[in-house]
């Protein structure tokens, strides 16, 4: 499972992609995924908002993930 | 509505704004643009840098144009924003609309900006002399 | 207040506005485009002729720029009218402001155009296929 | 005294000004030129609103009047 990042987040991990291994470590839930890198990057505790799309739309926290997801985590954005 | 114009792009003409607003049917062309400024909480800003989640930003600018033209009675809209390394006085995005009336424009335009810095996966780092930082990341 | 832009034109450049409002203070541009449409109340427009008391109609265009920038804290201030033969499209006035932040720069450019509407000595003769009317004359 | 004329006001009266000799012909304050003209072409009395200019700003009812003064009639305004 990938996971798309950009702005900050790309800052936090220090990459562009984050990636689970399916089965045990893979997170199955929106929920899940938010806690999974807060716990191995505290940073994203410190942000003013973290959200999750899943292909393309804001997905909210019980929405479900699988490998065929396009799954992104979208800091806090500041377009304009 | 086919008559919009939903674009993330390296850079952006002012020029032609007015001309892809103008409509016979429209009285009004209200257009709003956001440019880069100098001092930021009075420290002097060297550059901002844009960065966007492309594919879902422009399904979000699209929400946000159906959104408008189904408040107000818009005969086009425009919503673009610039991405990449922009300078003082740099335009980084602009938002517009046409309608009969004047009142319709004007709601509708302010409504573009105020939903496009909400929702769109777009994100700022400014650059000042010393320093650099993610706009609105914290708290 | 030198930056301000208070016009009567015979036709009116729409390319050329952001530039001239352009500044490194700035991080908004709000504008507003009056432009002639094709249908009033039903009836199809042939052209407007716009006509005015030019040195009366600048002195209260310059009142209303000022009032703008008294109100707001504003960079620039455009007011920018046409006179003359208009047809179908034509810009006729330009109004717009810009400011540090959007709240000022939107805010005002409204008060612009409803000001101006309101006191600038500035009369519009609207020509449709059978008949002539100035606008606003009669109630 | 001249008085300008502009939009329906130049239409009405036929001209783009209109004359009063001096003396007793001529308005002395803004409101005896409004009576003035409406008197003499009713049209004015249709009109939404008529203001009058004086060295070109608006004129109250009790400014008065000189053959100096640039005088202007304002018929209902309706730029934009």
């Amino acid at each position: 499972m990938n996971i798309l990042l950009f702005g900050i987040a790309k800052d936090i991990v220090g990459q562009s992609q984050l990636y689970f291994s399916e089965g045990e470590d893979a997170p199955s839930t929106v929920l899940e995924l938010k806690k999974k890198i807060s716990e191995k990057y505290p940073e994203f505790r410190k942000l003013t908002s973290l959200a999750i799309a899943v292909n393309s739309e804001y997905a909210e926290d019980h929405v479900s993930l699988n490998g065929f997801d396009e799954i992104a985590v979208i800091p806090p954005v500041s377009g304009g | 509505m086919q008559n919009k114009i939903i674009e993330i792009v390296d850079s952006i003409n002012t020029s032609q704004v007015f001309s892809e607003l103008s409509d016979a049917q429209s009285g009004g062309i209200c257009v709003f643009i956001g440019t880069v400024r100098e001092f930021t909480q009075g420290e002097a800003v060297v550059s901002l840098e844009f960065e966007t989640y492309k594919k879902m930003a422009l399904k979000e600018m699209d929400k946000i144009a159906v959104e408008a033209t189904e408040k107000w009675n818009l005969n086009k809209v425009i919503i673009r924003h610039a991405v990449g390394l922009k300078v003082i006085e740099d335009p980084v995005v602009v938002v517009g609309a046409s309608s009969a009336h004047r009142d319709a424009c004007f709601e509708a335009c302010r409504y573009l900006i105020d939903s496009l810095k909400e929702t769109v996966p777009i994100w700022k780092k400014e650059r000042f002399e010393n320093k650099q930082v993610w706009v609105s990341a914290h708290p």
